[in-house]
């Protein structure tokens, strides 16, 4: 029936886009071991659906808001003081740094660092769009994920920050 | 038929129906539920034997019409039927009382379940966890509320009110051998109430799908004499002894220095994390991961080792240790009674 | 400028215009192009019918080989042949496509294939709506299978709760597929309502008034005005979980005042008619099976009739039902109780009037009937187990259980699949011209019905045990290993015996005897003309003087349509008497190029927003390319009043 | 058939087209209604579930929206039935030249209805995803929306069908006639979504 059928073909396209790695559901976290972690947590779905949880519980919205900032500069924009790089980011969770981001490497796992990392950067979209969730459920009236404008990385020096900070 | 004889053994076992069973009658409600669900059986039962009866006759009657040649064909004259309508008229009715009657029996329980909530009970909150259940036992002085987690502890005898909440999405408590089930829906607050009449190890599961893991949140639910209820909550406000010496220190200072303690509380050390289930007492629980294992020495190192490999998809992660350091949480763990 | 007139310039049927030369004019304007471009652009029920219920089957043999995996790693207690994320993929992917893309349109399929033979009419009213239908349908089911195969597979169960389903519990396209499915199927489901609803009102031919339709005519106008007004409530809800989770609203998100009680509303709103909606065509079948095989028109037409309008009526006021665990007040309960308990009396009343029907008339018992009478011993346990359901306290036990699961596998495939299978076996000579195998039938039919109670059975008391449904695994020591194990070797019978009826059908289309045109002498317009039916069904329509026209001896006809052109008649409401006539469509591709333009509007659209706006230029396009008018082969009549 | 069948009837002299509820087209519109009309009441339900639950509807801080696009949108759509009715009638009367006119009237109505609805979008003072009260009361207005659209450009065709040779065929003119009908379906459904997104949140 479906080979006569040219419909099927339409949408074979996008869904063989979104590869089938975006949806596995990685729990045994075999990512850590892959070569290219930005890839294996930065593309996957359930990583980024992690990270949004580990954010709540290690209660980054303290700081950060829903990545509003506050207290802690906001993670929405394009600025990354110390690298917006994954691995950037994720060394920046796990050993923290000055200004009162506390280290969290004996408080979660590498795996929820990266975790956290892909969420962080899907907040600030560069994430993919077919991972990401239009909203938590959460009191946050802030614009959904999926429809947050592209942003290329500015990086901002330490110097120049405290220098603002004057 | 054998509808009728297979389920009417499952309530020939009466009260020993299983840890996990509707048809135990360990609490009232289950009782009360029990009795209406066995009006309802013999009740449908006979209605089925009628329905089988009449199909057994008709079909025996067609074939011999059949045979001769007789009964009615094409087009029948309007007064040929008119028994059968008159019988129509009298199944209809008859259909009518005997839903009625049950409906009304439906009305009577439903009534008696509601009275059953009065008196003074033991209040309760659970909280619904992918993939666990938190546990709480109120009360006014705040230095007596005793946390626990994937184990509930009722004194028999005893009301119970348990306060219903949800920290992400819908599960279901159901403890069938004392009562129904009821919802646990995040936004909203339900409540159910126990009121278990005989003491007994039971087990409670979640009823509503939940994701990943619904298949392994199972709590472990024990009724005791108010004695024994009084001496567990006791034993539960002391916070565990820090360990002196040997592995078991080992492991404490790990505990708090490592990752679990950002997730996990214990009772009277700097562990605070309220993500994952209190650990206070965790020695002193029939079961570990939500009545996944039974809890042996072998089983948490397992656990603690590879959570992943015991309850896939759950969010405990897996925290590098080594041989050594795993021992020495384990033995930590094992003192937690 | 006027077109001229000329009384005489067309060629109609009639006494002067019949037999052979009739029948070659006819086939030369109603039959579908030659060649895969005329399958594509075929606008006749009867094939449009046919590929609807070969792909309906198809979705029920992969409907089936999942359910096969669920009772293999079911089989025995902590067995790990499959994983906790693909079995909940599993079990939603089974529920999806038995409900979603099986049991509905397979009724579709029956109906749009067999309305217009038993009202005597020449086609279905907006047939290229069917055929835009039917490309839906399976543009819907492709998607989510090739989701399935992609591991983008639903895996929130097919009622999809929020939060579960929603934007933080369900990461990636899966959900996002799921609801989408559910819109494909949704509008399939309403286009063919839409067609059918006209088709009986107005397309009946001359003298067959309301009360001389068949009974499974009834049962289709039924069930369509209940699509239409229980398909746009989970339309509705599937279209709000897609915008929570893709442009952040706030529906069922409580803490922004939203709620996911919201979701359980409107979905069983839709769902608990869907039950119905799948069951009263099925009853229908049982009313024209029983009639034929029993040579006496069917006990108490209008007691069956009024219980079809009942159960439709009582359908829509029991869906809370479903949600007696989620703490409502406890006093709206008592209302639901009694409604849901009600809807059984309808369905009674039928069941009395069939056996009464075989009581007193001569039943022939051919696999047909046996598969009535195997429906009636399964499904009235399934009747009964339901009104248990009813009760509140019963179901706060056994709600989500598999005392749950074996009652409506008791009344989807006691009260629905059993007498399809015996429809089909009905009918079969009709579609294809051949019989089916009367002995394979009866070696299927005992081996069906004896697996099938030895499969569902145990799993009343699995429930009664303890069992909750959805768990892809469970502990070793509950005393649910034996009952498992019995239910698992059921299934394997039960899937044997499905494919043996399967190898019936495709034994009986090569080399079955072939079939006259009323093999069973049955009573219906359907089985007046040939077997299978010409492309236009009936040369001259025929005249309906009461409810069973082929057992009079008189044939009376109505004539004068012309053969040139697709001309169909159209009669009044009530008392069918003839009044227009109006022209039918010819075969277009434009159902399927909008079909198509709506399926990339769809798809896209679970990727971003945008796709509705852009989207919809295309589809637009393809609907007014459709709707302008295309020339007939010969000039049309100007208005006569 | 082989048996000869005995001619009772003469279908010849049936007329090939018929207004209102004799023809084909104006029992699938009624169908089409009954759906959307179903759509619309389960939005409304949806709309006072959420209400009913909300402490404050609109909850603080959000305003109500501003009256002025909503209110210019009714009392021009509710002006609209006056050329619709016209058509209708000169379209049952199959005036060809007349209608023709009307056809293109109501086009310009629609054009203009659809700048006002752009402006409505922007004063309902919240956004789909600020909280379910956006999210209810953007859901009506998109859902009509739809509505609107569909039928300006279903009434586009038809303007452009009318002014070609297939629009002296009879049918055509009943096909006008639904148009009509369809458009005081538009309208209808309209005043309860008017007063639920305009005027609730200030009376509630």
């Amino acid at each position: 029936m479906s080979s006569r059928c040219p419909v099927s073909l339409l949408f074979l396209l996008p869904l063989t886009l979104v590869a089938c790695h975006r949806e596995t559901r990685d729990y045994e976290s075999d990512a850590l071991l892959s070569n290219d972690r930005p890839v294996a947590f930065g593309a996957n779905a359930y990583h980024l659906a992690q990270g949004q949880r580990l954010y709540a519980w290690m209660n980054c919205a303290g700081c950060h808001a829903h990545g509003g900032g506050g207290m802690g500069p906001p993670l929405r924009d394009d600025e990354w003081r110390y690298g917006g790089s994954m691995e950037q980011m994720v060394a920046t969770i796990l050993d923290g740094r000055p200004h009162g981001m506390p280290a969290f490497r004996d408080k979660i796992t590498e795996d929820q660092a990266w975790q956290l990392a892909t969420f962080v950067r899907a907040m600030s979209g560069r994430a993919r769009q077919d991972m990401l969730a239009g909203r938590a459920d959460e009191p946050a009236n802030v614009e959904p994920l999926t429809l947050d404008s592209r942003k290329p990385v500015r990086r901002v020096t330490p110097k120049q920050d405290d220098a603002t900070e004057e | 038929m054998k509808r009728a004889f297979a389920i009417s053994a499952v309530f020939a076992l009466g009260g020993c129906g299983g840890i996990q069973s509707a048809a135990g009658r360990d609490g009232m409600e289950g009782s009360l539920i029990g009795g209406l669900f066995e009006v309802f059986l013999w009740t449908t039962a006979a209605v089925y034997l009628f329905v089988l009866a009449y199909l057994a006759i008709a079909l025996v009657r067609g074939r011999r019409h059949r045979r001769e040649a007789a009964g009615l064909q094409g087009q029948p004259p309007p007064d040929a039927d008119r028994k059968w309508r008159t019988g129509l008229i009298v199944f209809t009715g008859a259909t009518a009382l005997i839903l009625a009657g049950l409906t009304i029996a439906t009305w009577l329980t439903d009534r008696a379940l509601a009275k059953a909530e009065q008196d003074s009970p033991v209040e309760i909150e659970v909280i619904g966890h992918q993939w666990w259940w938190e546990v709480r036992y109120d009360d006014p002085i705040p230095s007596r509320m005793v946390r626990t987690a994937n184990e509930l502890h009722l004194p028999v005898g005893r009301n119970a009110r348990i306060t219903l909440k949800s920290n992400d999405v819908i599960h279901s408590l159901w403890v069938p051998n004392l009562a129904g089930k009821q919802d646990l829906i995040p936004g909203r607050i339900a409540d159910l109430v126990l009121h278990p009449e005989r003491t007994g190890v039971f087990r409670a599961q979640c009823a509503e799908f939940c994701g990943l893991q619904h298949a392994k949140m199972a709590l472990d639910v024990t009724v005791e004499s108010e004695a024994d209820f009084g001496r567990w909550k006791a034993a539960q406000l002391r916070p565990p002894p820090v360990p002196t010496g040997g592995g078991a220190l080992a492991g404490y200072s790990l505990f708090q220095s490592r990752q679990c303690s950002s997730c996990h509380a214990i009772a009277g050390t700097p562990a605070s994390g309220m993500v994952a289930p209190d650990l206070s007492h965790v020695a002193s629980r029939r079961t570990i991961a939500a009545g996944t294992l039974p809890t042996t020495h072998a089983n948490l190192a397992a656990w603690i080792d590879d959570p992943q490999a015991v309850k896939p998809g759950n969010n405990m992660p897996e925290v590098p240790l080594t041989e050594a350091e795993l021992g020495a949480v384990t033995a930590y763990l094992e003192t937690l009674k | 400028m006027k077109p001229e007139y000329d009384p005489d310039g067309y060629r109609r049927d009639g006494p002067d215009f019949t037999g052979e030369p009739l029948h070659a004019k006819l086939t030369e304007t109603w039959r579908d192009g030659p060649g895969l471009l005329g399958w594509i652009r075929s606008v006749d029920h009867k094939s449009i019918g046919r590929r609807y219920l070969v792909t309906a089957l198809v979705f029920l043999a992969l409907g089936g080989v999942l359910a096969a995996l669920m009772r293999l790693q079911l089989s025995g207690a902590e067995r790990e042949i499959i994983g906790p994320d693909r079995y909940n993929q599993i079990f939603t992917m089974h529920g999806t496509t038995m409900m979603f893309l099986f049991a509905v349109p397979v009724m579709d399929a029956m109906a749009i294939y067999l309305v217009p033979l038993m009202i005597g009419t020449r086609n279905t009213a907006f047939p290229r709506l069917n055929a835009f239908s039917y490309w839906m349908y399976l543009a819907g089911g492709l998607l989510l299978w090739i989701a399935f195969v992609l591991n983008v597979g639903p895996d929130a169960g097919w009622f999809s709760y929020v939060p579960l389903a929603g934007p933080e519990f369900s990461p990636g396209k899966r959900i996002d597929v799921w609801a989408q499915m559910v819109t494909f199927t949704e509008v399939a489901a309403l286009a063919v309502a839409v067609s059918l609803t006209a088709t009986i009102l107005k397309k009946r031919a001359p003298g067959m008034t309301l009360a001389r339709m068949p009974l499974f005519v009834w049962s289709i106008l039924v069930v369509s005005l209940m699509v239409i007004f229980s398909m746009p409530s989970v339309a509705t809800a599937s279209g709000l979980l897609l915008s929570d989770r893709l442009v952040g609203t706030q529906f069922y998100n409580s803490y922004e005042f939203g709620d996911s009680l919201l979701w359980q509303h409107l979905f069983w709103f839709f769902g608990h008619p869907e039950v119905y909606i799948i069951f009263l065509p099925a009853a229908g079948f049982v009313s024209e099976i029983v009639q034929a095989f029993t040579g006496r028109r069917t006990f108490g037409y209008t007691a069956i009739v009024l219980a079809l309008i009942a159960t439709g009526l009582l359908a829509f006021g029991l869906w809370v039902h479903h949600m007696f665990a989620t703490g409502l007040p406890r006093l709206g309960y008592a209302f639901y109780t009694a409604a849901s308990m009600a809807v059984s009396i309808p369905t009674g009343i039928q069941i009395f009037c069939w056996l009464a029907t075989i009581w007193t008339g001569r039943p022939r018992f051919m696999v047909p009937l046996l598969w009535v009478v195997g429906f009636v011993v399964t499904f009235v346990i399934g009747g009964l187990s339901g009104v248990m359901l009813a009760s509140v306290p019963i179901d706060l036990q056994v709600h989500d259980t598999y005392f749950v699961v074996a009652h409506f596998h008791y009344v989807l495939i006691g009260g629905a699949v059993f007498p399809l299978l015996g429809a089909i076996t009905y009918w079969f000579p009709k579609f294809t011209g051949r019989m089916m195998s009367e002995r394979l039938g009866k070696v299927g039919f005992w081996l069906s019905f004896l697996s099938f109670h030895a499969t569902f059975f145990p799993m009343h008391i699995m429930g009664i045990e303890g069992m909750p449904r959805r768990i892809y695994t469970y502990p070793a020591g509950m005393g649910w290993e034996t009952l498992n194990l019995i239910s698992s070797l059921g299934a394997v019978v039960f899937a044997t015996s499905v494919g043996i009826f399967v190898v019936n059908m495709l034994l009986s289309l090569r080399k079955g005897e072939r079939a006259p045109d009323n093999p069973w002498n049955a009573s219906g317009l359907e089985w007046a003309t040939s077997s299978p039916p010409p492309p236009y069904n009936f040369a001259h329509l025929p005249i309906v003087q009461d409810h069973t026209p082929m057992w009079n001896d008189e044939r009376p006809v109505a004539y004068g349509l012309r053969v040139e052109d697709r001309e169909m008649l159209i009669s009044t409401v009530i008392e069918a008497v003839p009044d227009v006539r109006e022209p039918s469509p010819n075969p277009t591709a434009w159902p399927l190029i909008a079909a198509a333009a709506s399926t990339v509007l769809f798809v896209a659209s679970m990727f971003t927003p945008w796709a509705v706006v852009i989207g919809a230029v295309p589809v637009a396009a393809a609907l007014i390319a459709w709707f302008w008018p295309k020339d007939m082969n010969h000039e049309g009549e100007p208005v006569i009043e | 058939m082989s048996d000869k069948p005995q001619f009772n009837i003469d279908l010849a002299p049936l007329p090939t087209h018929a207004f209102g509820h004799r023809a084909l087209t104006w029992w699938g519109l009624v169908a089409f209604f009954l759906i959307e009309g179903t759509a619309f009441a389960v939005a409304i339900a949806a709309y006072f579930y959420l209400m009913n639950l909300d402490p404050a509807w609109p909850p603080p801080p959000f305003l109500p929206p501003e009256l002025l696009a909503g209110t210019l949108f009714t009392v021009l759509l509710l002006l609209s039935e006056l050329p619709n009715t016209l058509a209708k009638k000169a379209a049952e009367s199959e005036d060809l030249p007349a209608l023709r006119k009307l056809l293109v009237v109501m086009s310009l109505v629609g054009l203009a209805l659809m700048i006002i609805r752009g402006f409505e979008f922007v004063s309902l003072n919240v956004l789909w995803y600020q909280n379910a009260y956006g999210s209810a009361v953007w859901l009506l207005l998109v859902l009509h929306t739809t509505h609107i659209a569909t039928d300006w450009v279903d009434t586009l065709v038809l303007t452009a069908l009318m002014h070609t040779k297939e629009g002296t065929k009879g049918r055509r003119f009943v096909d006008c006639a639904e148009n009509a009908t369809y458009w005081r379906f538009v309208w209808l459904v309209w005043l309860p979504m008017y007063a639920l997104i305009y005027w609730l949140p200030r009376i509630a």
